[in-house]
């Protein structure tokens, strides 16, 4: 699975992408395993409630299973227009 | 409809007019333009804006399909910048063109709190002497989204 | 402020560029422009736009002076035409600019509302074949100012 | 006084401004006389709820006092935009 970051996120992580092999079920899962990783995945994603999340490119939230999804992407709230 | 995603600095006027001129049967045309300011201080270098590449396009139609399902609107234009601009410059534009002003409005307005918080873009400022600051979401962008699901 | 009443044809595009273009401050700019549309029959010959010298001027200052007093808007600019005009010609717009955008959308809209039912413009479509007939003024057009007198 | 007619009412009456002399004391009283006149005044102000008035350029009623007034207009409701 192909997982993004965005923004401060990517800033954090220090990569804007990379390929990520997982059995997670959920987007929480996920996350818990990226934490687990390295210090800098644990401040990336310290305060899930100040980051959104995407599945194939539609906002999605964090509960959402990831069956079948391909890329998943981690970044604070839009600030477009 | 007619929407673009570019690096691109792009020509307000000149798209306004090109909105207005295509149009067949529409007495009434919105433009929202969003343009770099200064901060407070004066400092801002530049306003550096990352989006998600393929996401941001499929985010910006499907915001203006909503918009075309709701009101009456006989064309809709969306162009939004992302990488480096200077004070001053258009960061994006929306055009609406309906046969009333209501309309025209009111499609107007959903495009743009939609795509305020909705369309995967983030907003960096850029200021001398220090790095970049992240701009924060404002809560109030959010509650304006609120109007439109009752 | 800039409140201009005329007989000539204008170019919205090159207004609203010059409106955009002298702003120091502002982020957000909306601009509502409208437009000669034909009528279903496809006969209309021109529109004849009647106006009350003197206090059309007023009206309009008066009209814009409020929508200040009420946001908190850097600049303001309407033209309004009057004489004669043909399909797809502009007869007039609004432009408002302010630090936010909600500011910018409910002024040109208070503008707009005001202006339809309040400044002393009448509208006359000539077709071809039959003479002209007055515009009547719409239910919905007056109904619309009452959101401003909450 | 100056009396100043647009629209329709001017093609009504046939005339877009003219000076009447009166001794009206309110809009109506001035209706009233302009109706007294002729078929054609009386056809323009046949229905008055289809009517606007102007005192001196602002908007006004048609019980307004003419005290001080120099110059009335009356038209249909306003199409501007």
């Amino acid at each position: 699975m192909d997982v993004l970051y965005f923004a401060w996120v990517r800033e954090r992580i220090g990569l804007p992408r990379e390929r990520v092999e997982t059995k997670a079920a959920t987007v929480m899962e996920l996350v818990a395993e990226l934490k687990a990783r390295e210090p800098r995945y644990a401040a990336a994603f310290a305060d899930i409630s100040a980051l959104r999340v995407a599945l194939d490119q539609e906002l999605s939230d964090f509960d959402a299973p990831l069956d079948g999804v391909r890329e998943v992407a981690f970044f604070p709230p839009m600030t477009g227009g | 409809m007619d929407i673009r995603v570019t690096a691109e600095a792009f020509d307000f006027a000149a798209e306004a007019q090109g909105f207005s001129g295509r149009l067949e049967a529409s007495g009434a045309v919105v433009t929202f333009s969003g343009i770099v300011r200064d901060n407070a201080d004066g400092t801002l270098e530049r306003m550096e804006i990352e989006h998600y590449p393929g996401m941001t396009e499929k985010a910006l139609a499907g915001i203006a399909e909503q918009a075309c399902g709701r009101w009456a609107l006989e064309d809709v234009l969306v162009i939004h910048r992302h990488g480096a601009m200077r004070v001053g410059e258009t960061i994006m534009m929306v055009a609406t063109a309906s046969r009333h002003r209501k309309d025209a409005f009111e499609a107007a307005e959903f495009l743009m709190d939609y795509l305020k918080s909705r369309a995967p873009f983030w907003k960096k400022e850029v200021t001398s002497g220090e790095g970049g600051a992240w701009v924060d979401a404002r809560e109030v962008d959010e509650e304006a989204l609120g109007r439109w699901l009752e």
